[in-house]
């Protein structure tokens, strides 16, 4: 999924906080980042210091563009969808309006889109659900049928706003605690609405076991899976070999890093069974 | 603002100015020519590559740590033959100067690496990664020891021909720096670079297991720069004619000058990198800034100043 | 909650908790009597004491670095004798559990400390540490060689009678440090603190000159924690019966566990006490109430468990 | 200097600022800290975090306590006069109103106060001057005569507030560019106007050459010579030796603590000449 030169379209600007607003657990926040926006596409990521100036933190954190905007009332802006987990994020979060930030980005592989009209299903578990909407968005206006599956541990910990839903056909949510929509992890659900809606092509975004569960779901009906996977990134921009997945290869494991090839990567590529990965290398 | 003469050399080279990328930290250029023209630094210095094609460790491959970070690659690369059909044209079409490192499992391994290098335009310099595992001494570290570390050298010497300066690169884990150093020099070294990572572990108290799939990993930043400017002062001390490229948690220009100082002739930009995409590109111009305001007209007489008497 | 058993064992003798102060980060106990009682945790460990009183090295004798500091403390202090009749009494007097630190500058130093030390009630174990140098061999580290290390804790073995367990305390800047570790247990220590400090060094760029009036001095806090996890792992690893004090860079009751998942029996706190008085008995209370956190309870059954298969 | 229990009244709070004014090149900053005033004496000093949680700065700063107020609208209250040097610094300069920083204190020793009246002058270089106004208030509220010495390298860096000024009987000016009061360095202008105060003491605070300047003035006259020295402290709470300042002592030096027997000490025990000691180590 990569073409032409490597992140050709990142550059590294000083964003500035327009809005932090907080969202169940999480923090909905925009920054106003000019012409980084253009070239924004559903699945790209940016890189982000955190920390301040004398921070003991040497390396940024990704997240996935949930969405961007190239032309409003503030110029380009960029939003972002974050959990705050550990020190990096949580900093992030507490940011006010005013403040800037340093990002890198548009980092890494898209979304592919269908050339021609295809029902879609995008699945996506926790903050995962982030970059899901804008590429709904874009599936709708081409014509596809958007259908969308969100789920997580508990009913506060699905990021689904409203304008997001505007696109979709249909939106099923799933819980592991049952709280709300259907009761069981996400993956239970999949095979019966992949029949339901005659889905052709998945999109998914989540933590990796959730992605695995679904690959092999993909896999056994025969479709199409871009997943966007996280792996630990010390660049995000292909220096340091360290966000590397392993796919297959005709001699066996090849090592490609996430943050080039990636995030969104072809998941019937992927070896998801990480003993099968130690057994190989 | 008087002019500086900002060239530096190693061996019988002579790059433009002194910051170059780490080995490893900037792939082989590609990446980081988005951000600045490669031309502006001293050199690329090449992620270590090794004879054959290496998949390299399981993930995760590295964990974040207090000013610094740990990194567990395992040598992941395209082998040599790739290496020099893809990398090195391209290297060489940008018009940037190449610092190759190599990096072996065995003596003979480097020995075949630096014949295969000998003849190849483009390059300015080879770089001997023996912080290493030697497969064939139970996997104990060439850098660790000066027996092996000599024969590694010697091996490169032999097989690489007059023309190209060797830069060895050593471990930081040793008791005594200075007898590695002496042993590499004696063996035909042109150059020392100092230092690589030091060993260490992260234990994720949520798992309780180590963080990192192959346990330890390299540290490097800024948490270990004060070993970094230690072991290039004592070794600068001790030959004080050998150039050291020096690296080590530098940031800025002031750190890099703080490796200057200690004895550095040049100094790698690594893990500095992660954080900001520009940073060898930022710090060579920090550092020209510096080095004009404290009133130096030629690089060179900052080289080691800290070890003249006041 | 459940209840937890805090306690921990170095050699014969029994600690309420394994939480001590690092030895030089805690004087003798007394400025930090201000912002906690002492018997709140494990022990005090006194800064390494001499035969006779140290005038110690000239100023500045620190400097700030990444997330760490150097200190070139020269080991100023009193000398066995005014340490003996001031110090130890107010800790005892204080009920504080006491380890005391030794240093000497050659072997048979550390044999008359041992001596003085022998019998003096209210002292709980001894630290030997063997990261000075020896005035005898050219200033080289005790600790960086396995010959004068064993010299070293033999002579303090012979000294000290049966009593007294023995801390030998190592330092971080070897080749090996597993066969320093084995030398020193052959030789009779009962357990090993780790680690001491790294050495490093900081160069003023305004000066030009090393920061430090010793030029060269020792690197600790959080910087150096990945090498510390990494050193007691390995040592761990290689001698599970020998208690290990881990130390380096601790400066949460996270970090804490993090030295006792890799093999630490007890974990002494150094530089975070510079920055929180009250370090150490945070430190204790975080580890406690996550050990809780954790479904542990017996404080043994935390040490080494990152060595555990899953 | 040190009496009872080392720093008894020291504790560790959480102190919010309640007002920070640029002051010429100086930040006055007020932070309320509850009971810390009620100990706190002219000559003491506090210990301060920096960087906020995730900072690479490990150690605590020093900073003199330029007022402490035991009952204001705020309770307690401690004033400093911060000089935006190095990164610590400045980050503490940049702390707003209602934002909390760790402080440790009151520390060190203290001005001594003459038990009869006697002629003080008062000398202070730079942000040296923040401990001698409260200090000068002292001494006239005792009876005595206070005569006020300044001096800094250029006319906006020396600190003499308004309000400071209400104690002294006179306050001489000096700078090294002669841009305000007499042309020269501080230790120039001293003999004449001990002669003409007839000073029987002097206390300073300033730069450690300034100190060293006045003391061969005080021990010239002969004159009790009070003096706040500045050295880098790790700790501030007398654990890590790295404080120390050279005293005489019949076996040759001996190494005090800065912190804990300073930072108020009596001029004429300091070993002042550096080669002297270099030699006596
Ligand atoms: C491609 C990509 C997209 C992401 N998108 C989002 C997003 O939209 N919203 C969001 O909240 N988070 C996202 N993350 C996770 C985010 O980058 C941080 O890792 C996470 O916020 C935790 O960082 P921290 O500083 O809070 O935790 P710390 O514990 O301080 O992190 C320490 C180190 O571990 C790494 N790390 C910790 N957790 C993870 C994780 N789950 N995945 C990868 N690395 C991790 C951090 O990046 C950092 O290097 C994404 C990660 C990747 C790789
Ligand atoms: C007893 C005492 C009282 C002080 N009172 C004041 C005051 O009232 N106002 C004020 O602005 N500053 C004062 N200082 C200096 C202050 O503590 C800081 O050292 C100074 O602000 C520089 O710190 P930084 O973090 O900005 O610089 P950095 O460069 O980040 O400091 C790095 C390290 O060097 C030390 N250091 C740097 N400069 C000095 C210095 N001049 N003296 C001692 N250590 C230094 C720092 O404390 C720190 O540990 C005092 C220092 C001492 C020891
Ligand atoms: C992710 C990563 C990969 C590295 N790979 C190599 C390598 O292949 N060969 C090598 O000689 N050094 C390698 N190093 C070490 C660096 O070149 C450098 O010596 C070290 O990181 C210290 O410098 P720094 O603190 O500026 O990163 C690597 C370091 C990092 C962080
Ligand atoms: C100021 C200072 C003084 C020290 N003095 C001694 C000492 O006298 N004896 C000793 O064995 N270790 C000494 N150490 C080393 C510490 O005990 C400890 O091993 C090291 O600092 C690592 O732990 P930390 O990172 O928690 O400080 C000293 C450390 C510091 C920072
Ligand atoms: S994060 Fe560095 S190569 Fe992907
Ligand atoms: S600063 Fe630590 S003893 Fe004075």
């Amino acid at each position: 999924m990569i073409s032409g030169k490597i992140n050709q379209f990142a550059s590294q600007i000083s964003a500035e906080v327009i809005s932090n607003k907080k969202v169940g657990p999480y923090h909905h926040m925009v920054f106003a980042v000019g012409d980084m926006a253009i070239h924004s596409k559903p699945g790209n990521f940016v890189a982000i210091s955190v920390g301040g100036e004398q921070s003991s933190q040497i390396l940024r954190r990704a997240f996935a563009i949930y969405r961007a905007l190239d032309k409003g009332p503030m110029g380009g802006s960029i939003e972002l969808v974050v959990a705050p987990s550990g020190q990096g994020s949580k900093w992030l979060c507490q940011r006010s309006i005013g403040e800037a930030v340093d990002f890198v980005g548009p980092l890494g592989t898209a979304f592919g889109i269908p050339t021609v009209n295809a029902n879609a299903m995008l699945i996506g578990g926790g903050y995962g659900s982030a970059p899901l909407f804008a590429l709904a968005e874009l599936l709708k206006n081409k014509g596809c049928r958007v259908d969308m599956v969100l789920g997580a541990s508990t009913a506060n910990k699905i990021y689904a706003p409203l304008e997001g839903k505007r696109s979709v056909s249909s939106l099923t949510l799933t819980t592991d605690d049952g709280s709300t929509g259907i009761h069981g992890q996400i993956s239970e659900a999949i095979p019966r609405l992949i029949r339901e809606y005659g889905t052709e092509v998945i999109y998914s975004c989540g933590p990796m076991g959730m992605l695995a569960a679904v690959d092999k779901i993909a896999q056994e009906f025969n479709l199409v899976h871009q997943c966007a996977v996280e792996e630990s990134m010390a660049c995000g921009i292909g220096v340091c070999m360290t966000c590397v997945i392993p796919i297959k290869h005709e001699d066996g494991i090849k090592m490609v890093r996430s943050c080039i090839e990636g995030p969104v990567m072809d998941g019937s590529q992927i070896i998801w069974d990480r003993k099968a990965v130690m057994d190989g290398l | 603002m008087s002019a500086l003469d900002f060239s530096t050399k190693i061996g019988s080279k002579r790059f433009s100015n002194p910051i170059f990328t780490a080995s490893g930290c900037a792939s082989s250029g590609q990446e980081l020519s988005q951000f600045f023209p490669l031309t502006e630094i001293g050199a690329i210095v090449t992620k270590s590559i090794m004879v054959k094609a290496r998949t390299g460790r399981a993930t995760p491959r590295m964990a974040e740590t207090p000013s610094g970070m740990l990194n567990s690659i395992g040598l992941q690369g395209p082998g040599i033959d790739t290496f020099l059909e893809k990398d090195i044209p391209w290297l060489v079409e940008q018009q940037a100067k190449v610092i190759v490192s190599i990096a072996g499992e065995s003596v003979d391994e480097y020995g075949v690496l630096a014949r295969r290098l000998r003849s190849v335009p483009g390059i300015s310099a080879l770089e001997v990664n023996i912080s290493c595992p030697n497969v064939e001494n139970r996997g104990q570290v060439f850098a660790c020891n000066p027996d092996t570390a000599t024969a590694v050298i010697e091996a490169v010497r032999r097989n690489i021909g007059g023309e190209l300066p060797i830069v060895a690169k050593l471990s930081p884990d040793v008791t005594d720096i200075v007898e590695i150093a002496g042993a590499v020099i004696n063996a035909g070294a042109d150059g020392l670079a100092l230092i690589n990572t030091l060993l260490g572990m992260v234990i994720d108290t949520n798992t309780m297991k180590p963080k990192l799939a192959g346990k330890t990993g390299g540290l490097s930043g800024p948490a270990i720069r004060p070993v970094a400017v230690r072991i290039i002062y004592q070794v600068h001390q001790a030959f004080p004619n050998t150039p050291i490229v020096g690296m080590g948690g530098v940031a800025s220009g002031r750190d890099a000058l703080e490796l200057i100082l200690a004895g550095a002739s040049a100094v790698s930009v690594g893990t500095a990198t992660f954080g900001n995409p520009k940073a060898a590109f930022d710090i060579k111009n920090q550092l020209e800034m510096l080095l004009l305001e404290k009133g130096f007209t030629d690089f060179r007489d900052a080289i080691g100043f800290a070890h003249r008497g006041i």
